[in-house]
């Protein structure tokens, strides 16, 4: 039923070549690329705003010390090379000289010390916590940067990202209400194309930034992001050919087959490595009979999830294994059996201490593929005989009920930052269940044996060692099944054909267009 | 009641409507007997064309549920909320509409002024809003269309009562020492029954268009398969499957138009000058 | 020849009516320069060959025989653009009701003009000089401000007027007047009466004139037609016709009508008042009165007083906006007054609230003016004439009881106790209305133009029935009408009001034959037919 | 006529700031907030974080006073700050009014023309076939719900015939300006306006229709006939400004509440519209942006009623104006 992904073997070979390094085919400079933006950013300041569409367009314009590959290794991008101390607890990076911002300002160490120490600490989602893990920050000269860590931080390499790390230019920021600052509406960054123009509910346009350091790069003259509301009709610009690059999640997974098998249309999955989203059911083990791991087991097998994914993601992504996303570092795949078996499930519920009660599932209020998924997954239940009923919410709503613990199940994805001691431990250590957030321990999960061994691991130095660490998690928390996992998410990035090079890192379209080239026909 | 019926039988139109209404009824009624499996249930592969598999008439949708069982279901789903949320609507506007009819003067006033705020509000965007509030269960989606749709109610039975309340039978009742609750009880409703019907007729119908037009945005009480929520779930695939929004479409239509040739009939049938005054 | 011939036509009502002709068997002849009346009581027809000559027949109803010619020219069944020329042009009409005959949206002057239009007469500047002259000569006080008026800003009488006008613009042949005067105050009437014979003294024009007034009739007409059921069944020269009517209805309906010269006064003034009056005020606002909006105060009732004494009947007597009914009003408290005081037995009705004013207010009951109005649609009889009696607590059987004997006193049948008002005629529902104004046991019973919607054979019954149960239930009465010849009739006693305030008031021979104040003469000197009245004692004597 | 708009303007300044409180309590009754919505976009977030969040929006203040702040500046006419889009409220507003003024503007009037003159039309030959045809369109497009009006004339006029554009307000990036942007523009709205129009053109020819009729049976219509009036100047000149009293007062009461349907229209047309505006703010719970819109459209409604009164005055001369 479904045609497998033709491009991804191209975008791999380009992205083995490197940045850098020369093309197979001549790049051709010139063109207008149009891409699709859901839904429209709040902002493009990326050191304030950090959900999906932001990161998305302001890609283009802020840029980190590096790029990771779909490995998720670290290559040389505002930094040109670093090194780290025997010990794991120093990091000493050396800038790339010549970069300016839009503005015409220098880039110089000042300016990543700005950004970490004091922006980004203060106004970032998630840096306030890494930055935790440093101690101090240096800058010996104009082109180098030292960070002393408390301790050793194993992820610590992976976070110099745009989305996660971008750089702020000081000298507009410094002293100033960084939240108000009208700088925020026209944001300078060092990136590949610079901003020219908002036009609220329809499109953000870019053009090339002509100064910028790489050279002969970016290739496109400028960037259209288009705002589109409706998912169909987000299908009909790319049909229509009003837009080229239709991002993961642009258009409803229902409607991904028919736009794939158009003609000069390409389609992969990569680019999402870093970010791995993976989805689960949140279980409340508050909740009586949820208490019962029989009870969970049963359900977790009664997941038809093979069908989810062909049915509802194209079968686009994968079955998830467990707590870590496959693409994710120390992914272990031999963890015990979670696969669909009603005949097993029926057997475990009847053993169990399940009696009848209705179990609430709250859906995800993301789009339809999420509301059938819901539908999908209740009928699952129901055909091994739980009871459930459907508990309606808007994005506000799931996130009330699901940071007051108001449900028995609850549908989520999130992202896993390319290391279990960014992405996955914030959901299962025991400390982290306080009511008051969806993100963290949401299902309560006590266990005092997986908290220790993620303590522990995230401050290993050795990679092997910390890859036995995360095996045995796994393990333990498969055989808990306190989540019920569901899919690795696999959100293809649909264009044109003669769009080269959409995307090359691990971050995929998020990561700013700059290698992207239209070949004229 | 026999002139009625014969005023209502002329009217071709109402007799259609009252046809049509009488089968969605009928196919309301019969859903669980002739389809007693859940209509969420997946029973054939997704997106079956219609008339392609026998036992599937009107095909699957994009999880492979019965369409024709979801279309049945669906007809409940309509005539429940159209018709309750129409009775709660009519238990908030007449009371309000005859009080404030019949008192007149400060109690008009005030009652009219809050009348006019809840106009005041877009209703479409006030139902929104309460269903943000309330989250979408089925319940909550009466009350809304309720609530944004007595106010017109309340408007007329205000203004027939109004127009009633001067009438000479009822200054003759006030004279017989009736009670004030017994004369708007006993002597002004009845009189004002005719548009009310009427008008109750048209809420209905547009109780079920309102309906389908939230559960289209997902507004809807999830567990619920209703017409609205079928167009919704649909309008992603209608490239390729226009099929799945236009059969519940349809169903919309053909329920609406049937209750307003209703609406028309019953208005010629008890009351041909009635015309000027609806909305 | 005649101006106007219509033979044998016949006009039929459309399927399901209550008969199949509207009219039928017509005939007759119009002469240049002739009033020819048109007769009957309501639903005889009687409009319905003015209206057929006209080609404006309402919606189903369809002339089926006979012919209409006119000036020589057969005009029945015409094609519309002929019938166009004739409207308007040749053959104009004028209507009851000039309110609702005028579009409240355009100026006076605007649809004068519109009749030289619609016939391609004048140009623009001539029509409206034209439409000035016109309303100079139909009597409008300030022509120039009417033609810029619009219809609600002028008064009835000035709002006929209007319509003559517009009839008359362009000197038809004939004008057909359907009872152009009922809607209006009898010193109007009379104006417009004047007013339409000495048009057609002036212009030779022939007049159709519809009426269900005898005294009217008697005024202007040269010849008349009398109309019973949709069939013709007297005609002739007008003092033939109205002196010595040879056909019995005609007889019955000259009988009926109610006569000035009729009088009882009863001498009741020895006895103790039962109701008395003091000072009664009423005064309305129109306008919210709000911070903005503009107050505009009517002073409906001023220093109203008078008593009224045990077995007697008061008429009170005046034009429309006279404040009569709201005297009657005030009596019973459907409307509070401002000030003053209602005596009955020791209490002041003015001032009761509550409980008190229910248990005194029995006391005083009201006949209402529309029998169609003043009974519940969707009540039934028994319901209508048992409500009261259970308000006030007696006990259902007893009610239902005490009902039949009012059916019978009122000269209704018990059978009537199970129907619903609409399968009444006017008259009956009016008898429903009085038994259910009995039904209390008032002491009191105030009739507000009780009679006045009636055809004059059932008023005269009404009447009657009303001075019978007057005597043998020992009521007093208060009369209110606008005709002084059913005042006359029924009054011990009556007082003439203009304006909110009595003007005059004494025994009614004194008041009627002997007034004292301009206003009361005025009053009598309007009323149509008073040398037929005369003429017709005269041959009676 | 100034005395009564003035008091009118006053009494409305009291409407709005009733139906601002009013919205105020309801919105925030709703479960969430705008803190939380964004930390989820985030895909992240501690519960420090999210305290910075609502302390930054001052989310953390108790209702009241947070309900002062805001009345105090919409008195001054200051909407307040977009929490999610981070700029004035005043501004998003301004930004997306244009295209729902063109939308629904374009809407009404075409739909009051063309239903006016259906209705006309229709009670001309009253009982003949093309007052059938008519009155049954109209029936239908009654019946219709407009979003699946607006979804099959996507898919038919777009999709299929690839006649018109299917979504949007413009063609992006085309760079058109002068005539060639005004024809572009107009493409792409006759999809939204038409379909947004037929329902409540449906509703205006029934009112019109109806109303003449009614109008017809009056008495001063047989007045214009027995002055030999043609048949049409009757129509024109008698009934239809008659007959329009009542469709005028309708129009008035639905000019502002187009608004409710353009939300569905702007949706499925992707019309970046108000509408659009506010059902994405009232899921992102952001608050001052709801409340906002509400503001607009409850001034819009109460300008429109005002506009009907007037417009009443000059037609009805009956009509005199109080406060």
């Amino acid at each position: 039923m479904f045609k497998p992904i033709r491009h991804a073997a191209v975008a791999l070979a380009l992205v083995l070549a490197g940045p850098l390094a020369a093309q197979d085919a001549t790049p051709q400079d010139g063109g207008t690329l149009n891409v699709v933006i859901q839904p429209e950013p709040p902002s493009l300041m990326l050191g304030i705003v950090q959900n999906g569409p932001t990161q998305m367009v302001a890609g283009d314009i802020y840029e980190s010390l590096m790029w990771y590959d779909f490995d998720l290794e670290p290559h040389p991008l505002l930094a040109e090379s670093w090194e780290i101390s025997e010990d794991g607890k120093t990091y000493t990076f050396h800038l790339r000289e010549g970069v300016t911002f839009h503005d015409g300002t220098p880039f110089t160490s000042a300016d990543v010390k700005f950004s970490m120490d004091v922006f980004l600490r203060k106004m970032h989602s998630r840096m306030g916590q890494y930055m935790q893990h440093v101690e101090s920050m240096e800058t010996p000269d104009d082109h180098t940067v030292v960070f002393h860590l408390k301790q050793p931080f194993g992820p610590f390499l992976g976070i110099f990202e745009a989305g996660t790390a971008p750089m702020i230019p000081k000298h507009l920021y410094e002293g100033t209400d960084f939240a108000n600052n009208p700088a925020n509406n026209t944001p300078i960054g060092t990136g590949p194309f610079k901003f020219d123009e908002w036009v609220k509910g329809s499109y953000i346009h870019f053009v090339k930034n002509e100064d910028y350091y790489l050279d002969g790069l970016p290739h496109v003259d400028e960037i259209y992001y288009h705002v589109i509301p409706d998912a169909a009709s987000r299908a009909v610009a790319y049909e229509t050919g009003k837009v080229d690059v239709l991002p993961g999640g642009s258009i409803e997974n229902f409607d991904v087959p028919r736009v794939r098998d158009m003609e000069n249309t390409c389609i992969t999955d990569k680019g999402w490595e870093y970010f791995a989203p993976l989805s689960w059911m949140w279980v409340n083990l508050d909740h009586k009979p949820l208490d019962d791991v029989k009870v969970r087991k049963a359900m977790m097998h009664a997941l038809d999830r093979q069908f989810a994914r062909d049915a509802l993601w194209n079968g686009l992504g994968k079955i998830a294994t467990g707590p870590v996303a496959s693409t994710t570092k120390f992914h272990a795949a031999d963890t015990p059996d979670i696969s669909y078996d009603p005949e097993k499930a029926k057997q475990l519920l009847a053993e169990s201490s399940y009696d009848g009660e209705t179990i609430q599932i709250l859906g995800l209020p993301y789009g339809e593929t999420w509301q059938r998924w819901a539908e999908a997954v209740k009928q699952n239940f129901e055909e091994i005989g739980i009871n459930s009923e459907i508990v309606p919410s808007d994005v506000a709503g799931w996130n009330q009920k699901v940071s007051d613990r108001d449900f028995d199940v609850a549908f989520t994805y999130l992202y896993q930052y390319g290391d279990p001691a960014l992405g996955v431990s914030r959901t299962y250590m025991g400390d982290n269940a306080d009511p008051g957030s969806p993100w963290n321990n949401v299902a309560n999960y006590q266990n005092p044996e997986t908290d220790k061994l993620f303590d522990e691991a995230a401050v290993m130095a050795d990679h092997e060692e910390r890859r036995a660490a995360y095996k045995e998690i796994q393990d333990m928390i498969v055989a808990d099944v306190p989540n019920l996992w569901l899919l690795e998410l696999g959100f293809p990035t649909i264009y044109r054909c003669n769009v080269k090079n959409p995307v090359n890192t691990a971050f995929g379209v998020n990561d700013g267009f700059r290698k992207v080239w239209i070949e004229k026909k | 009641m026999k002139d009625f019926w014969k005023r209502f039988r002329y009217n071709r139109g109402a007799v259609i409507g009252l046809v049509i209404l009488a089968l969605v009824i009928l196919t309301a009624i019969l859903a669980p007997v002739v389809f007693p499996q859940s209509p969420w249930k997946m029973v054939q592969r997704p997106f079956l064309p219609p008339f392609t598999q026998d036992g599937l008439p009107l095909g699957t949708d994009a999880l492979g549920r019965d369409v024709l069982s979801g279309l049945a279901h669906g007809a409940y789903v309509s005539l429940l909320v159209g018709l309750v949320s129409t009775i709660v609507a009519l238990a908030i506007g007449v009371p309000v509409g005859a009080m404030a009819g019949y008192f007149a003067g400060r109690t008009d006033d005030a009652l009219m002024r809050f009348t006019e705020f809840f106009q005041t509000i877009p209703s479409f965007a006030l139902a929104i809003v309460l269903l943000a509030i309330f989250q979408p269960s089925l319940t909550f989606v009466i009350i809304a269309i309720a609530i944004v749709s007595w106010p017109p109610v309340a408007r007329l039975v205000r203004g027939e009562v109004l127009s009633l309340r001067t009438r000479e039978f009822v200054e003759a009742a006030t004279l017989s020492g009736l009670g004030n609750t017994q004369i708007i009880l006993r002597h002004i409703l009845p009189n004002a029954l005719p548009p009310i019907i009427v008008l109750a007729s048209l809420m209905v119908a547009q109780a079920i268009l309102l309906e389908s037009s939230l559960s289209f945005l997902g507004l809807g009480d999830p567990n619920i398969m209703s017409w609205g929520y079928m167009i919704g779930a649909a309008r992603t695939v209608i490239r390729t499957a226009w099929w799945l929004s236009f059969l519940p479409g349809m169903a919309i239509l053909l329920t609406v138009l049937a209750l307003n040739l209703i609406g028309e009939g019953l208005n010629d049938a008890l009351n041909p000058r009635l015309t000027r005054k609806s909305e | 020849m005649s101006l106007l011939e219509i033979r044998d036509l016949a006009v039929a009502l459309p399927e399901g009516a209550d008969r199949a002709f509207a009219a039928k068997d017509i005939n007759f002849d119009l002469d240049r320069g002739e009033i020819l009346c048109i007769v009957g009581e309501s639903g005889s027809g009687k409009s319905m060959s003015a209206n057929a000559v006209m080609g404006l027949l309402p919606q189903g109803v369809k002339p089926v025989k006979g012919t209409i010619t006119f000036d020589g020219e057969p005009i029945l069944g015409l094609p519309e653009k002929e019938m166009l020329k004739l409207r308007g042009g040749r053959i104009s009409m004028i209507f009851q009701e000039p309110l609702s005959a005028l579009n409240p949206l355009m100026r006076v002057g605007a649809q004068i003009a519109e009749v030289f239009e619609a016939h391609g007469a004048l140009t623009p500047p001539e029509r409206r000089a034209r439409a000035l002259k016109l309303l100079d000569e139909v009597g409008i006080p300030d022509p120039e401000a009417a033609i810029r008026a619009y219809p609600f800003q002028l008064s009835g009488g000035q709002r006929q007027r209007v319509m003559i006008a517009m009839a008359l613009a362009l000197e038809p042949d004939i004008l057909i007047a359907d009872e152009p005067t009922t809607a209006l105050d009898v010193t109007t009437q009379a104006q417009i009466l004047t007013l339409i014979e000495d048009l057609r003294q002036k212009r030779g024009m022939a007049v159709i004139f519809i009426t269900h007034d005898f005294g009217v009739v008697a005024d202007i007409a040269d010849r008349v037609i009398v109309m019973q059921t949709g069939e013709i069944v007297e005609s002739g020269a007008a003092d033939e016709v109205l002196l010595r009517p040879s056909h019995p209805y005609t007889k019955a309906l000259i009988d009926a009508i109610p006569r000035l010269t009729q009088r009882s006064e009863a001498d009741a003034q020895t006895r103790e008042p039962i109701l008395t009056v003091e000072d009664l005020q009423k005064t309305f606002s129109t306008g919210s009165g709000s911070l903005f909006g503009k107050r505009r105060v009517v002073r409906a009732v001023q220093d109203v007083s008078f008593e009224l004494y045990a077995g007697e009947t008061i008429g009170i007597v005046g034009e429309s906006g006279s404040g009569k009914s709201t005297v009657g009003r005030c009596l019973v408290r459907l409307l509070d007054p401002d000030g003053g005081r209602v005596m009955v037995e020791g209490a002041d009705i003015a001032e009761l609230t509550g409980s008190a004013l229910r248990d005194n207010r029995r006391k005083l009951q009201m006949i209402f003016q529309d029998p169609f109005s003043s009974l519940n649609p969707r009540a039934r009889v028994s319901r209508i004439l048992t409500e009261g009696l259970i308000a006030y607590g007696t006990p259902r059987r007893e009610a239902l009881a005490r009902a039949r004997e009012l059916l019978e006193l009122v000269g209704l049948d018990a059978s009537a106790m199970n129907r619903f008002p609409h399968e009444f005629s006017g008259g009956q529902r009016q008898r429903i209305g009085i038994a259910r104004a009995l039904a209390l046991d008032p002491k009191i019973i105030i009739a507000d133009e009780a009679v006045s919607a009636l055809d004059v054979s059932i008023q005269a019954q009404v009447l009657d029935l009303l001075a019978d149960l007057k005597t043998r239930l020992e009521l007093s009465m208060l009369f209110i009408t606008h005709d002084l010849r059913v005042a006359a009739r029924i009054c011990d006693r009556i007082i003439v009001m203009q304006k909110g305030r009595i003007v005059e008031a004494g025994p009614t021979g004194k008041v009627l034959h002997d007034p004292d104040t301009e206003y009361t003469r005025s009053l009598l000197d309007a009323i149509p037919g008073q040398e037929y009245e005369r003429a017709l004692e005269t041959a009676g004597a | 006529m100034a005395r009564f708009i003035l008091g009118r303007l006053v009494k409305a300044v009291f409407i709005l700031l009733a139906i601002l409180v009013f919205n105020f309590f309801l919105i925030h009754a709703a479960p969430g907030d705008p803190a939380a919505v964004m930390a989820g976009e985030a895909g992240a977030g501690d519960p420090t974080y999210l305290a910075e969040l609502r302390e930054r929006f001052g989310l953390d203040q108790p209702l009241y006073v947070q309900l002062w702040i805001y009345i105090k500046g919409a008195v001054q006419l200051d909407l307040g700050y977009s929490l999610r889009q981070q700029m004035p409220v005043a501004e998003l507003i301004a930004d997306r009014l244009p295209a729902t003024l063109l939308l629904t503007g374009v809407a009404f009037v075409l739909s009051l023309v063309f239903g006016v003159i259906a209705g006309v039309a229709a009670s001309a030959r009253q009982g003949s076939w093309g007052d059938t045809i008519i009155s049954t369109l109209a029936l239908l497009f009654y019946a219709t719900p407009l979003f699946w009006v607006a979804l099959m004339a996507a898919l038919v006029f777009s999709v299929w015939l690839e006649w018109l554009p299917g979504f949007g307000y413009q063609s992006i990036g085309a760079g058109y300006t002068g005539l060639a942007h005004a024809w572009d523009v107009t493409k792409h709205l006759i999809l939204p306006a038409s379909t947004l129009g037929l329902f409540f053109m449906a509703i205006y020819m029934r009112m019109t229709r109806a109303s003449m009729l009614e109008v017809s049976r009056l008495d001063f219509v047989k007045t214009a006939r027995a002055k030999g009036l043609k048949r049409r100047v009757i129509q024109r000149r008698h009934i239809l400004r008659n007959a329009l009293l009542p469709v005028i007062t309708l129009a008035g009461l639905q000019a502002g509440q187009i608004f409710g349907g353009a939300i569905l229209t702007e949706t499925v047309f992707a019309w970046p519209g108000i509408g659009r505006l506010m059902f994405e703010a009232i899921n992102q719970r952001d608050y001052n942006v709801i409340l906002g819109v509400f503001y607009i459209s409850a001034a819009m409604v109460l300008l429109f009623n005002l506009i009907t009164d007037v417009v009443y005055v000059i037609i009805d001369p009956r009509i005199r104006l109080t406060g």
